[in-house]
């Protein structure tokens, strides 16, 4: 499996997202600079945490616009794997390939801490492997986490089984605790707590590297179908 | 050269945790008729054009200025901005 | 030489004295006149005004700082460049500096807080290094005070907004809460950063003919203060334009982080350094004078943010995220290239000559022209007199304090609720202390540890002083201070390599103060010797007083450490029901400046501790070997509330309770601030082992499953509590006291 | 009651980083006409008061909405706003 790291200015997290699929997953990844426009020959697209352009305006509002970001909805629309994790989530939600946006969290503060997770649902290419209902420690770190949606956006997230990660007890005041959501199509993750900062036990907890295996069973389970 | 002012507030139905810190701040300081501090942004700019200027501003507003999902915006163009 | 017509002239300046309000003395003005042979115009004493500031030239603190050792086999860059940097085997290195940014936090704590931070970035990547990691220091007034709760809430947004947003993790500091940093709060920021030797830059300007560029924001009128216009041109208006705040951009430094560590690996690149205080004026000058060459530049090109700046304003702008490089002639657009990528631009804006002249065009005409190793070099050096302070002698004659203690359980409880005590969770947790995925030890712990990628080293990093110590007995406290960042350091499993320091003192023109300055420096430095720690960087803060009372003496010390093998990782929280609790070394009866003193009395005096230094190095030494051999489960050293607060800290977020019995004095068991003792849990196959390597070693009693602390003295029970009790204590303090939203 | 809109901006010397990446957006949009853009808040409130109003916002203002050392501030009211 080839991974792309999706690189704007000012994103942060690019180098742990790839250290966590290099290092911890053991595939082939690859940094892809925003001035590009193509992603052909990537099997997954990671959107990494940061403040890309400082986060000015609104977290994501500028990102959204960069060159890479049609080859980013071309390759959501060919079915393939994204995840967007913190900032990334933020920009999935400006570019509107997930549906809502993030306020400043509740208490006006950045949090950055383990959290407990519960896995909502496990039926998705990036949650296979946890077990439905299991609790997990991932970190956040995050100014503006504050999940919003509409209610009847909330509403279609509940009935179609979309929340895949619920916190345990609300760090930022999110819509119905949502950490996490997934597309329609089940290919686009958006998420805030940060999983490639918890691929190892060294870092205080290993929960979030099953989200990455996920994917590459994913792809091997598809990719065997396609060969076979 | 015009100068534009855009305001930009989050919708009424969204909450506004910021607003609520700064009025309870408020009430704290003992300014108790204070009700309902809500927070926007006040962004001034300057456009060198003079075609389709309305267009182009609501365009920037609905593209970037502002995330319609949970704000509004509105403007205002200052005729005669001294170059 | 032209002059801009509002501004004064060189007669102005003379006779109306406006070099001293630029901070110039009447001496140093003369001198000035002597070096150049004429009298200096408006931008020249300028130029000479920041450079001869304490800030860069350490006039003042300059024979002091030579007293600390900074030299050893490890050190391959001490004080003198952006930053120090010590050898950590493999052709690595690490690289650290702190600095304050106490007067512009006074200001405008956010800003000032978050431009510090920013600033002590560019000094470890100016070296070449990638900063790795962040710390802070701080000291407010009491958090009763609206004024103190406004300025630590808005600092600490400072430092997590900077520090998040260009993605270093902050993974650790203190901070501390006394009446003397009321008016003159402290503010001091710490960059560790990693570089591989062959990357190791030095700010020089070689090579005659070569192009010096300017790369980063664009230069406004940020920080310039001071200086009046003896002119009409001062208006309402221009009173807004100038003295204004520096503002910090964390996202503009990310793309110079990343833009400068890549310039590195072009051969292209001659030499680099920040633009700090004294803004292009410092960075140019000390490149050119470093490598006995000249500098002309053309201020026409410098890029500017404000329209109308003078060479004057330019020369002294604040602005922060600027760099100055000088690159190969002919080879320009390959850096441009570079830098382009990042959406930066570099400019040239000079040229390395080879007469050792420092000479500024603007408009084509000269606009400056004075001897570079003037600026760099000839600043004058003064040799302040030194007296001991009466109150010294007369508090160094008292009978030692001792406490009353009837109910121990209240004055544990207590002391975990006050401040300084306290947990700081509600500082950290609005760091990212994670990103960049190395943080092997997070704040909370005794030193942070951030593991060396790609090898089994870590790095150990803490900062630490207790200015309590210190105003009653300097020299004491300046050898304590370096100690305890050293049994940090070593409680987590390292081997402390080198130290920073940060010396906040007050005005040094007062002998008193100067005393203070010089008898702690003398203390750190013996500490430094023993400890095999030396100096490799550091920053002078002084004249931190308000209505003329000088703060504590205060001199933070950074320290780094280096974790052989990240199997020697060590915690300060407990690990396991059975485990044996150890105090390794004896309690005395010291509690002058110590926090049950201060809780009780609303005060300190008398003596802080004694330390002996080589007792401090055999167990430091001892435990270390222990940790190596795996024998230890959890090491915590004992510092502010003794013992007692010590249990309470490695109990936190651990499940777990324990009982003690203490046989000594039980005051000074429970509350003395003896210097040189650890806490430290073993497994019970290993007990024998573990005393037999660490010799002072004293079993107290076991962890236990029950969430319960019980303490006897002897056999009575004095302590008897709920962990979960104490852990809402320690912890509800900081929120409660931040809970509404402060006002400015 | 009455309404009250208080308009914050960076005094003018004062570095908006903010503005210049959102200007830096705007241009890498296609609207290069767009110069100058600044970036400031925009508050709104409700105050249950009639006598010295201006005194009372006046101090809401200088000690919790703006920053004085780099903002100004400025507002207005607005008459009768209905119950
Ligand atoms: N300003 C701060 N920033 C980050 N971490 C902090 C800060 N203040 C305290 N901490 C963390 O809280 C913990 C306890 O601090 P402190 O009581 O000063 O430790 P010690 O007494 O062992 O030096 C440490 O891990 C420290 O790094
Ligand atoms: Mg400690």
């Amino acid at each position: 499996m080839k991974t792309a790291v999706i690189a704007f200015p000012g994103s942060n997290c690019d180098s742990d997202m790839y250290y966590a699929i290099r290092d911890g997953l053991e595939q082939e990844v690859d940094y892809v600079w925003h001035q590009e426009t193509s992603l052909d020959g990537y099997d997954a697209i990671m959107i990494p945490g940061g403040f890309s352009y400082g986060d000015y305006l609104r977290s994501g509002a500028i990102a959204r616009f960069s060159n890479i970001m049609p080859a980013v909805i071309a390759a959501a629309a060919a079915g393939k794997p994204i995840l967007g994790v913190c900032n990334g989530f933020q920009i999935l939600l400006e570019a509107g390939l997930l549906p809502g946006a993030m306020l400043r969290n509740k208490g006006l503060k950045f949090i950055c801490r383990h959290v407990d997770l519960e896995v909502m649902n496990n039926t998705t290419l990036f949650s296979s492997l946890y077990d439905k209902g299991e609790t997990i420690s991932i970190p956040v770190a995050h100014g503006e986490g504050n999940y919003y949606c509409d209610a009847e956006t909330l509403t279609k997230l509940e009935a179609e089984n979309r929340i895949v990660f619920k916190y345990k007890n609300n760090p930022n005041g999110s819509a119905a605790d949502i950490a996490g959501i997934i597309n329609e199509r089940g290919n686009v993750l958006g998420m805030m707590p940060h999983p490639e900062r918890a691929t190892e036990a060294l870092l205080g907890s290993a929960h979030g590297l099953r989200l990455f295996q996920s994917i590459l069973k994913h792809w091997r389970e598809s990719h065997a179908t396609l060969t076979s | 050269m015009k100068k534009v002012k855009v305001y930009i507030t989050l919708k009424e139905s969204v909450l506004d945790p910021q607003g609520q810190a700064v009025a309870g701040a408020m009430h704290h300081l003992g300014y108790q008729e204070v009700k309902d501090v809500r927070i926007g942004k006040f962004i001034e700019l300057e456009i060198d054009s003079e075609e389709e200027i309305d267009d182009k501003i609501r365009a920037i507003c609905e593209k970037l200025l502002a995330n319609t999902v949970i704000e509004n915006y509105r403007y205002e163009i200052e005729e005669g901005v001294p170059q | 030489m032209p002059l801009l017509h509002h501004e004064p002239t060189p007669m102005d300046i003379k006779e109306q004295h406006i070099y001293k309000e630029m901070g110039l003395s009447d001496a140093e003005y003369e001198h000035i006149v002597s070096l150049l042979g004429r009298q200096p115009n408006y931008t020249e004493t300028g130029l000479f005004s920041v450079m001869w500031s304490e800030h860069c030239s350490y006039k003042t603190s300059k024979p002091v700082l030579k007293r600390f050792p900074s030299s050893g086999p490890r050190v391959l860059q001490g004080p003198g460049e952006g930053a120090g940097i010590v050898d950590i085997g493999d052709q690595q290195a690490v690289v650290f500096k702190i600095e304050s940014h106490n007067h512009p936090s006074a200001i405008e704590p956010y800003q000032g807080a978050a431009t510090g931070v920013g600033g002590i970035i560019r000094d470890v990547f100016s070296m070449g290094a990638r900063p790795i990691a962040l710390l802070n220091s701080l000291r407010f007034g009491p958090l009763s005070s609206a004024r103190v709760r406004y300025l630590f809430e808005e600092v600490v947004a400072g430092i997590a907004g900077y520090g998040n947003c260009i993605g270093i993790p902050t993974v650790g500091g203190e901070v501390q809460f006394d009446k003397t940093y009321e008016g003159n709060p402290l503010v001091n920021a710490m960059c560790v950063g990693l570089i591989n030797h062959e990357d190791i830059q030095v700010g020089r300007a070689t090579g005659v003919g070569n192009t010096v560029m300017y790369v980063g924001a664009a230069t406004g009128r940020d920080g310039i203060h001071g200086a009046t216009f003896a002119s009409d041109e001062l208006s309402d208006a221009s009173d807004e334009k100038r003295s204004a705040v520096q503002v910090g951009d964390p996202f503009m430094e990310k793309l110079l982080v990343e833009a400068c560590l890549e310039v590195i690996k072009s051969d292209a690149l001659i030499g680099m350094q920040d633009m700090g205080a004294a803004g292009l004026t410092s960075s140019a000058s000390e490149m050119a004078s470093k490598a006995g060459v000249g500098m002309e530049m053309d201020l026409d090109k410098v890029p500017q943010r404000e329209t109308g700046m003078t060479p004057y304003e330019m020369m002294l702008s604040e602005s922060q995220e600027r760099m100055l490089l000088v690159v190969q002639k002919g080879r320009e657009a390959e850096i441009q290239e570079i830098f382009k990528k990042w959406e930066l631009h570099a400019v040239a804006v000079g040229t390395v000559i080879e007469e050792k002249t420092f000479r500024l065009i603007h408009k084509g005409e000269v606009v400056a022209e004075v001897p570079v190793d003037s600026l760099a070099d000839d600043a004058p050096v003064y040799h302040m007199p030194s007296k001991e302070p009466e109150s010294f002698r007369v508090n160094g004659q008292l009978a030692p304090w001792k406490p009353t203690l009837t109910n121990y359980e209240e004055a544990l409880i207590g002391l975990l609720k006050e401040p300084t005590l306290a947990s700081k969770e509600w500082v950290y947790n609005q760091y990212d202390s994670m990103v960049q995925t190395n943080t092997a030890v997070l704040p909370g712990s005794d030193a942070a540890v951030v593991r060396v990628r790609g090898t089994r080293k870590a790095l150990a990093m803490t900062t630490d002083c207790n200015g309590k110590y210190l105003r009653l007995d300097p020299e004491v406290g300046g050898r304590i201070a370096v100690a305890e960042a050293a049994r940090n350091i070593v409680s987590s499993g390292a081997v402390p390599l080198a130290i920073t320091d940060c010396l906040n003192f007050g005005n040094p023109e007062k002998p008193e103060a100067f005393w203070q300055l010089e008898k702690a420096v003398d203390g750190m430095s013996e500490a430094c010797r023993i400890l095999g720690t030396p100096v490799i960087s550091g920053n002078v803060s002084l004249y931190n007083e308000s209505r003329g009372q000088a703060i504590d003496p205060t001199p933070v010390v950074g320290m780094v450490g280096l974790v052989e093998d990240i199997d020697h990782i060590t915690t300060s929280h407990f690990k396991a029901a059975g485990d044996v609790v150890y105090v390794i070394g004896a309690a005395t009866e010291e509690f002058g400046g110590s926090a049950i003193q201060q809780w009780l009395t609303d005060d300190v005096n008398g003596q802080p501790p004694q330390l002996d230094l080589a007792v401090e190095v055999e167990r430091q030494h001892a435990l270390l070997q222990a940790i190596r051999k795996q024998l230890v489960m959890s090491a915590h050293d004992l510092s502010d509330g003794g013992l007692a607060v010590a249990v309470v800290e490695s109990l936190m977020d651990t499940g777990l309770g324990c009982t003690l019995t203490l046989n000594g004095d039980i005051d000074a068991e429970l509350f003395a601030e003896t210097q040189s003792r650890f806490l430290v849990t073993v497994k019970p196959d290993v007990a024998e082992a573990f005393e037999d390597l660490v010799k002072d070693a004293v079993k107290l009693g076991k962890v236990t499953e029950e969430d319960v602390l019980r303490i006897h003295d002897k056999d009575q029970e004095v302590i008897s509590v709920a962990v979960s009790q104490l852990e809402e204590a320690w912890k509800g303090v900081l929120p409660c006291y931040m809970q509404s939203k402060t006002v400015n």
